[in-house]
């Protein structure tokens, strides 16, 4: 797979950039920086969300960046966890004096760089909280699950809260609450590919898809013969209705970059559809690229289990490039 | 046995030299158990590690483990970024104002350090990670055992095992046979420290 | 290249069915046919906007439907223009006794029948009006230009025109001079698959692109050795710039449906700064997937010369899925 | 020489059916000059058509167009389904209430039916398009010349011929060599009209 791009090595440089001059009225950057932060920067007396990790997941995270959810994203190279001084950037960017909310995949790199960063930016006195997004099941482990495409449902409730002028205790607890009710899993009949290596995540022969793949070009669990969607879904949405008890959900149908639209939509067709015929009410739902991985061909299913309050929450007005 | 300066920073310098050419095998490793960047991110780190080397001339050990570490943190990133650079900023207080390290001193900086990638990571030695080269190395400084050929028992032994931390652990036992990425770096890294010992 | 779909001969009846039920707020359809309405039908008084064409180019022209846009979107198979007694239903339903704008892209199978459905419609006494886009520069011959991803433009501005309460002739005009002032082209790294027969449009050997490709798997005109990315936007905007006068432009970005979004965010970054030294003023950007061609990995570049009219039209107020 | 309507009918279900076999090799063919969905296209439209004969009995020749026409204006789409559904609408006027067909007859509605796709693409002969094989043949049925031979070289004219109409315009001169698949498609069609008269 050949790359669009003038050089690997300035691959994320030139991809802020080019988000930050295509969106002036939205975003601004700083000296430089892999840095998206929102346009006038941090609102006083309001709680400042900071996200981000590896690049390569677009509109994720800069995307998210806007009045109603992130306050910064901050871009690591491809697939790789941002450095701490970064993040500590970030967080400087998004303190408007009510203190900061980490909302952090949970990978090993991104949890010791921004834990490292939480640790700086206490020490300049910036009172600092992190909640840790693990929405993928497809590993039993929940210590070792891994955060994917519910960390936008994160983003846009806690988002929400904080723009409600919720205070940091406040805005975490209803992250917390996401997080809790929030799984994921991810299937893909297309790897992607490394701007720097040039090379596939994985090798997948034809009539092949893979499933439990991570947004990392990460193998999945499992190589099976390629099914029909509808087959697929149900698959799916029993492993993820084995962990939920609610009814009311927030159905996500997320692209992993090269699906074409179309098929996303068709397979939002057969999550429907199984869902209702298992009597669970679509309260809410998203079809779409919300956390990609680079070009792989494929989708993830992500179900919130949701009551009044993170409805309303996620109703709430947001001006952004990746959510709307 | 006395480590001077000039001679960590040889060993420094043939690591990171090491590391920075085995850029790609480093990332097929990762290709497999992980997600294809190690080798990228180590290259980056060391690349600036090394141009920065020169510069440290006239500092003491202490001095050069910090920048290094310092240097590791901004720029590698990832999981290993963090790790490796939390040894070297542990190297950096144990080893303070030291021109030179005796034996004692030179194995209590590894335990720090050590202790350090453990505590970072949340991890301990068995887990196929960095560790499994990390710990061997130091307990065999500390014994005075031929620490070249810890290592390459050290790397088969974490060949073998099941992976419980970091994204290798996604395949847990699919894992066993294959090569861990940070293992792997580590042994690159820390081979030159055999000779000056 | 596998494809998520149940069955080929399914794929737009399913992802119709996707489509309206992921959006039940914005849409509806009839009669279980490929229709996507704006939800609440037609407006009274209101010049009727319809739009379409093959399948396959989604979020066009489906995502475009809604306050501000189009008022229907006549969805045929992939690729395949839609026939007229589908055509006229969607303009039946747009209609809100202001008569209906046909936009329709140019080629010969969709300028034939959506002809034949204002034929029908005239039949019926409702007053229908096409215009034709051809901003596809790639093809020498005007005649033969086709319709790409400058049409989401003309779906805008004259969509404005008609929500602002403009009479047919002069959402027509508007339209018509969105499609003077309306030049693209496009490029590929890798093809598109189609769903029935799985086969490419084109065969690319690795490390090669095709410039002047359509969105329909056609061909391109040229094959190259890829360049890095600053090559190609120079070379692809010297033919845009060769044909347009004015400096002052909105400039769209396309991804064909397969590319990643960093990787359009890197080439919007050495577009815009190709264009400013040129001196030319990017008024107004996008950058995103708006025309794809299923899983296509390339991307198309438009620029229309604007002045306060157009610019006015392209900020007025929109609710839709596929554009904000 | 009359030509009933179950001749017609049997003549026309020959030629469904011919093209619902040929569907991948249109494709391909459009693959090369067009999109790649001209196989697909006319075979859907034509599988209709083809369930549809039986319920064509007892109607005239006339019917039978009309109701194919609006069949393969509905179902099969692109530029080919007008074009060929604005033929047979042709066929049925020149056509109405006729049971059977007069040599004189058939070939008024022939020519009817070449007018018809000229006006509707706006094309004429020599263009590389369906009507390079549609107005040969209507020619060697008004000259009672051999209708199968005048298709073989139909075809192999514009074949060679560089392109004018539709997708294949794109190419142009690249165009040449290959063949175009609705030109094809006709062939398929036709063919069997020739043994009926
Ligand atoms: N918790 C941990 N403790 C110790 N080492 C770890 C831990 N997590 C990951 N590692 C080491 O980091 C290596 C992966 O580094 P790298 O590929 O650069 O980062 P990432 O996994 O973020 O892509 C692994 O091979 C392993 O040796
Ligand atoms: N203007 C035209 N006049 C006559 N025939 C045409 C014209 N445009 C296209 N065709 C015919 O239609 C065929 C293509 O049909 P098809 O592939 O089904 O439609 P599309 O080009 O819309 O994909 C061409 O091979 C050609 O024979
Ligand atoms: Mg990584
Ligand atoms: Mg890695
Ligand atoms: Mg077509
Ligand atoms: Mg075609």
């Amino acid at each position: 797979m050949e790359k669009l791009m003038q050089q690997a090595k300035h691959y994320v440089r030139d991809m802020v950039l080019g988000i930050v001059s295509a969106h002036p009225d939205l975003y601004e950057t700083r000296d430089g920086l892999p840095l998206i932060l929102r346009k006038g920067g941090a609102i006083q007396g309001k709680v400042g969300l900071v996200s981000g990790g590896g690049s390569g997941h677009e509109p994720a995270h800069a995307g998210y960046v806007g009045d109603g959810m992130l306050d910064a994203a901050v871009c690591g190279e491809v697939f790789t966890s941002p450095t701490p001084d970064l993040i500590l950037e970030g967080i400087k960017a998004a303190h408007g004096g009510a203190g900061v909310l980490l909302i952090v995949k949970n990978y090993a790199g991104d949890v010791m760089n921004f834990e490292m960063a939480k640790e700086l930016a206490e020490l300049e006195g910036i009172e600092v909280e992190t909640v840790i997004v693990n929405d993928d099941i497809a590993l039993p482990a929940t210590s070792e699950r891994r955060g994917v495409a519910g960390t936008v449902l994160v983003h846009k409730i806690a988002g929400a809260a904080a723009a409600a002028g919720q205070p940091l205790q406040e805005v975490k607890r209803v992250a917390e609450k996401v997080i809790a009710n929030t799984r994921s899993i991810g299937m893909a009949v297309a790897p992607c590919y490394m701007p720097e290596s040039g090379k596939p995540g994985f090798d997948l022969s034809p009539h092949e898809m893979e499933i439990g793949i991570g947004i990392h070009g990460e193998k999945g669990l499992e190589r099976k013969s390629l099914a029909p969607v509808q087959e697929i879904t149900a698959q799916l949405l029993q492993k993820l209705r084995q962990e939920m008890q609610g009814n009311d959900v927030i159905v996500l149908v997320n692209g992993m970059g090269g699906t074409p639209l179309s098929e996303l939509y068709i397979t939002y067709h057969y999550v429907a559809e199984a869902l209702q015929k298992d009597g669970v009410s679509i309260k809410r739902s998203l079809t779409g690229n919300y956390m990609t991985a680079l070009e792989m061909h494929g989708f993830s299913i992500t179900l919130c289990q949701v009551d009044d309050e993170l409805i309303t929450y996620f109703d709430a007005p947001v001006h952004t490039v990746g959510f709307r | 046995m006395t480590v001077t300066t000039e001679q960590f920073v040889n060993a420094l310098r043939k690591g990171a030299l090491a590391i920075i050419s085995a850029k790609d095998e480093l990332t097929d490793l990762d290709r497999e158990i992980g997600d294809g960047d190690h080798g990228i991110n180590m290259a980056r780190g060391f690349q600036h590690v090394h141009e920065e080397l020169a510069s440290y001339e006239g500092t003491d050990i202490g001095e050069v483990c910090k920048a290094v570490g310092m240097t590791l943190i901004k720029t590698v990133g990832g999981a290993s970024g963090p790790l490796v650079g939390t040894a070297f900023i542990k190297f950096a207080s144990a080893w303070k104002e030291h021109g030179t390290l005796t034996h004692e001193q030179l194995t209590a900086g590894f335990q720090e350090a050590c202790a350090g990638i453990a505590a970072r990571g949340k991890s301990e030695v068995g887990q196929k990670t960095m560790l499994d080269v990390w710990v061997p190395f130091t307990e065999a400084l500390a014994t005075r055992q031929n620490v070249d050929e810890t290592i390459t028992q050290a790397l088969q032994t974490c060949q073998a095992l099941s992976a419980k931390k970091g994204r290798a652990a996604y395949f847990g036992d699919n894992a066993i046979g294959k090569q861990d990425p940070g293992a792997q770096s580590s042994a690159l890294l820390l081979r030159p420290f055999a000779e000056v010992m």
